[in-house]
């Protein structure tokens, strides 16, 4: 079952890892937290306690800034958030995967990703809470604005990646996508381009089982999402999104075979989406407690908690240290959301055009009138009332 | 203009009409044309279990079963495409885009297929297909959910491109859409989902492409549909207060267009104000304009004014009451008709 | 070899069928005319000699046809024509699958199809002659209008499908496409959707190597386009699409899979376009002509007459009989198209709606102002300049 | 109005000025900013070897090599979509829609994507790419293949919409679309792909969003853009022979519009004439028509009329001499609005 050979054919890596789909994700860790008989091998640098550590606090972090930001929404300081609570090995593992100069293409499901990536909370919830669209400058961060028209993200990935073979840069682009994206015509498009150009990008599935309320086996037909790299003639990878661990050692691979010119590959990572589609959605008309109950058991920070404190690696002292570090970080970032923030209609002129046209001006010049003495003061929240 | 002519109530209808919201009416007309007519197929993104994200599907799958109303794939092009097949097999298709800006993907085949096929067949198949897009803003929803897109495809021949403001219009105009023989837009003002009425079945609010008055004046025509509605009949009141007296022209039908409903209202007010969200440039608000000046030449004091929403990309929650036309931006405009 | 028990799982038929299509598509014959050995087992239905020469008369039927339009072009008869020529076994094996309640959906380049199916020529030819799009009742003929803009006929047969489906019909769509469309996002949408839905579709990729000018490699990246099945959950099969007997074999299965409710199946029929993509193409731009060379030996219906010749079932005096058929034809198709046709500007306003809007209306008595006294009189070619 | 103001011809240049098409002149502005800037990069569906269906990217790949001109797979969306990605990083990527209907599939990635690149980010990052759409009809097409798609683009915000009516702006503007920092639709005019004139280079024919005067009159103002610039032309040479002095300002950029030029024109002329061939209702002459009407509102001394394709899904070959607007049918709406 050590399948990540990649630099073999797609064909033959795609075909015959088949079989094993049917049965079970790639995994390091069962459920359990133990490693698996027979299961992936990861290389040393990767089961590096230390590695696995920082690991593990990336993911106690991704589950401390989500739950605070859904916190966040029902103190009414954000519009809305669609959380990620489960799928936190994802986050952890598609950021941890990449260098700083690589590029990241995250959902508006990873907010938990850009924060890892080190922006800050305001920044990456400003789409979010509803002050700007794209709250963080995608050049600097190297991550472009979380993507909301679903699979369009996918000929991005394409063309940064492209740009980055075509300039010699040794450059990969990581592309997220969710299941039910799959099904849209730029997932298909996006694949297809990235193989015919051996474009250096590696296309990440979260598997969360739903794309709102429609469960995978109305999405597709296919015995898994990693089925479809075979039509592309790119290797196709089918892990366990649950196990930090099995995501590492599978990303890290796709990763270093696309910087080293091997072309793209997709990745399915089989994982569940323990929240709602967002706060406005209501779960319980599509799918049963049980079933969430059954995920609950596979967490993945349990599972590689479960896992250190075997190896020694993770014990109380560490596990408050992590904790001190979490809470402090919300509580911080309850302290900047409580702040209204400050915005000014001026500025939905500003960069429609790098040079505003000159009918924008018009408009800008009409808004202002409207306002009347309030556009002499610096923007604040209170200028919402016209 | 009378359009809003309800028919008499059914001898077992209650004594009183309920008082439901927008979204019930489109699901109740929803229902009612399923059970009238088993052609009638309603699918889309979590339009069955869900009842879709603003429920105006709700107990269609538990009432008709999944084959009369199910969940696609993610995949907008091929929903559309799909509903042309089952068009031209027979079927009369209603699908849902879950919002306006994720009816983009499916252009082409509204605009090379659904707005041509009884064109290119020369009449011998038509594709009674309704696309059913909750449109508009001021929801507070994050970018690409508050687009409006009307313009796109009343700019395309072929197609009917409707949209109601009222309960009884949402009952009773996707009725008539269903019913029609050729592809209908059907642009749902998603703000006025919640927005209550009574609704006494049967209703027929007078038949498609007929603008309805919703208020008389005779100092200046606010011509509207949608979400503008509401806001030029608060328009209206506040004027009235201050004795200005506007007649409020709700379109109803942006496709075909009731240009007799227009230029009998202006020809009588002799000033018109446009009114929708779109980005004023190039928007629909601009054949308003054109048409306006055009036919009532003679007629106007003033120029006709538009107050629409800004040319720049639908802005972040926190902004779109600056972006949004409200009463104040039309009465300003009414004020500067007036002092032509 | 005989790979083509598509009752099995999708799953298995396509990965196990993978192998094959590294070396040879499926093939009953080899391109002197012998049956292959280790081949396809056809059924014996369709070894009927009877049956063979029917499938041979409509080969010989197709090439006329074509080599008849494309000469219309040359006589400006036509304004553009895009020639099948190299690919009848696919446009004969596509008709001859169906019956006459099943749905076939064309392609621009599938003008053959139409004929075979027992559209008159100047209906059938109408899109390309200019005088109207469609000149087909596609109701009448169960056949979609020719499709220009490419794959979006995908979606319409998994509708025509599925309608019959729902309806309790037994009744197919096949759906023709070329190999360059296969990149679109409209062909991945169809193919998902309607395994999704098990509806009763045949996919039928004529893959003839060349989209315009852009060669298979620069389309694919993956071993074969019977692979991209595989992400769909349903049986691929790679054919030779110049072997009119695999082709059939293939067909029939595929169909009757359909139609039994086994739900869809892609078939990639591998052949070549003998011509330029259309007569205002130069293909000398993009490919050699020793490769057209290479082809011409492949030619499906010499292929096949060779067999017949071998069989005993073909002869001179056949020949000669099928020859003066094709000749009959296509003299028929001469005169008719001599004929210039009648057309009048009103006819622009009348299908746009079912029932005309005032606008409309307006416009046409525009129109017919215009063009004053001819009005009265039935339209007809002369009216062109106004 | 005189934005037609040729540079100095460089010290090397030829005596005389060659005669070239306008497809040619397309091919030089390429090939000359390619040359110029090495992040320009040229691709879509058979630019490669086959430099173009129309030849507009002929020898390219031959003299940049693949890394800069290159054949893309068969899928517009993505075709746009790379197109982001690679501005994004660095380059100017310039690509080719086939055709207009062929840029359909791209739309939502135009609208939600292109248009809002720079506005989503707050100006951190623009999206510089252009899009070449061979645009019109008159040519003989199939279906699909002589679409005025204009509108859509022109009224989504964050695009600028260009398209050259003449050699020298086909060469100029293109220069300067593929110079901008922001996003381009470039429509050109494919029937006149082969009409010629001289072109001396450089030439640079005054910077974007300014309209061009081609003929001076007082009578009345043809607004035209792309292929009715031509139309317009034989229109004033027509009717200069019966006294009657037509101006007819050429556009060249929708988006910006030269509202400046277009109202000093038609103040000045008192008489407008709207001319293009999308289809009318809510085409983008609506837009002009209403803007027209609202800032000359005194000047008027006929309404604004419009001369557009008709509002019917673009015909077949033989019936669309009845479709295109031309001479006549400008000629006759002149008639109408002297005779106002
Ligand atoms: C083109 C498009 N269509 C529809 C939507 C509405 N929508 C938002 S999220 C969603 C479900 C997406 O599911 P999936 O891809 O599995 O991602 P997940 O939310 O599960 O992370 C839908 C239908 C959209 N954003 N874009
Ligand atoms: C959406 C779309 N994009 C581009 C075109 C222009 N076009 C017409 S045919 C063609 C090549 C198609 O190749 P293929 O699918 O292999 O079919 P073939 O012509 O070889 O039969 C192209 C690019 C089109 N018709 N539709
Ligand atoms: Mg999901
Ligand atoms: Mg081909």
């Amino acid at each position: 079952m050590t399948l990540l050979d990649l630099t073999a054919s797609p064909r033959s890596a795609s075909v015959t890892a088949g079989p094993s789909w049917d049965s079970q994700p790639l995994r390091y860790l069962d459920e359990h937290g133990a490693p698996v008989e027979g299961g992936l091998r990861p290389s040393a640098e990767i089961l590096d306690p230390a590695t696995l550590l920082r690991g593990y606090r990336a993911l106690r972090f991704a589950r401390a800034f989500d739950t605070e930001a859904t916190n966040l929404v029902m103190q009414g300081r954000l519009a809305v958030y669609p959380s990620c609570r489960g799928q936190e090995a994802c986050e952890v593992a598609a950021v941890q995967a990449l260098r700083v100069e690589d590029w990241l293409l995250p959902t508006y499901r990873d907010s938990a990703a850009l924060v890892l990536r080190g922006i800050p909370a305001v920044d990456a919830l400003t789409l979010l809470r509803g002050t700007w669209h794209c709250g963080y400058d995608p050049k600097a961060w190297r991550t472009m604005p979380q993507c909301t028209p679903l699979a369009t993200q996918g000929p991005h990935a394409v063309g940064l990646g492209l740009a980055a073979k075509l300039a010699g840069d040794p450059v990969v682009a990581l592309c997220l996508f969710g299941d039910g994206s799959t099904s849209e015509g730029d997932f298909h498009e996006a694949l297809n381009s990235a193989a015919v150009y051996q474009a250096p990008v590696v296309f990440l599935v979260q598997n969360n089982q739903y794309a709102i309320s429609v469960p995978l086996d109305k999405q597709t037909h296919a015995a898994a999402l990693a089925d479809k790299a075979v039509g592309y003639g790119m290797p196709g990878v089918r892990v366990d999104g649950n196990d930090l661990i099995a995501l590492g050692t599978v990303l890290d691979a796709a990763v270093r075979r696309a910087r080293e010119g091997g072309g793209p590959t997709l990745v399915e990572a089989v994982t569940y989406r323990m929240q709602a589609h967002t706060n406005a959605d209501d779960a319980a008309r599509y799918r049963r407690s049980d079933e969430v109950d059954q995920w609950r058991r596979r967490d993945p920070i349990e599972r590689l908690a479960t896992y250190l404190t075997a190896l020694g690696t993770l014990d109380a002292a560490v596990e408050g240290e992590i904790e001190e570090e979490c809470a402090a970080y919300t509580a911080r970032m309850r302290e900047q959301f409580a702040e209204e923030p400050g915005y000014h209609p001026d500025e939905m002129f500003e960069h429609v055009y790098a040079t505003p046209t000159p009918r924008l001006l018009e408009q800008r010049e009409l808004v202002r009138a409207e306002l009347g003495d309030a556009t002499d003061a610096p923007g604040t929240g209170t200028e919402q009332s016209r | 203009m009378t359009a809003t002519t309800a028919e008499l109530p059914a001898a077992n209808a209650p004594a009183k009409p309920a008082t439901v919201t927008l979204a019930k009416a489109v699901n109740t007309a929803l229902a009612d044309a399923m059970a009238a007519d088993e052609r009638v197929v309603v699918f889309g993104e979590d339009v069955g279990a869900l009842g879709g994200v603003f429920r105006v599907t709700d107990g269609l799958t538990a009432r008709f079963g999944e084959n009369r109303c199910f969940d696609t794939p993610l995949a907008e092009a091929s929903i559309l495409g799909t509903a042309i097949g089952m068009a031209v097999y027979g079927y009369r298709p209603v699908v849902e885009m879950q919002f306006d800006a994720f009816a983009y993907p499916a252009l082409e085949q509204v605009v090379s297929h659904l707005a041509k096929m009884r064109n290119r067949t020369r009449g011998a198949v038509g594709a009674p297909v309704v696309v059913r897009i909750p449109y508009g803003g001021g929801i507070g929803g994050v970018e690409h959910h508050s687009d409006s897109s009307e313009t796109y495809f009343a700019h395309t021949p072929g197609l009917h491109v409707l949209t109601p403001a009222t309960v009884a219009d949402a009952y009773s105009m996707l009725r008539q859409a269903i019913d029609s023989p050729d592809p209908v837009i059907f642009f749902e003002p998603k703000r006025l989902y919640w927005s209550k009425a009574a609704l006494e079945l049967p209703v027929s609010t007078g038949p498609i492409g007929t603008a309805a008055v919703r208020r008389e004046g005779r100092d200046a025509t606010l011509v509207c549909y949608g979400q503008s509605v509401p806001v030029c009949l608060a328009a209206a009141e506040q004027a009235a207060r201050e004795g200005v007296e506007l007649e409020v022209l709700d379109l109803r039908s942006l496709v075909p267009l009731d240009e007799e409903a227009i230029v009998r209202s202006v020809g009588h007010t002799r000033r018109a104000i446009v009114v929708h969200e779109a980005a004023g440039f190039a928007g629909f608000g601009a054949e308003l304009a054109a048409r306006i000046a055009e036919k009532c030449f003679y007629q106007l004091e003033a120029p006709v004014a538009r107050v629409t929403g800004l040319d720049i990309p639908y802005p972040p929650p926190k902004y779109e009451h600056w972006y949004l036309p409200d009463a104040d931006r039309v009465l300003d405009a009414v004020d500067r008709a007036l002092a032509a």
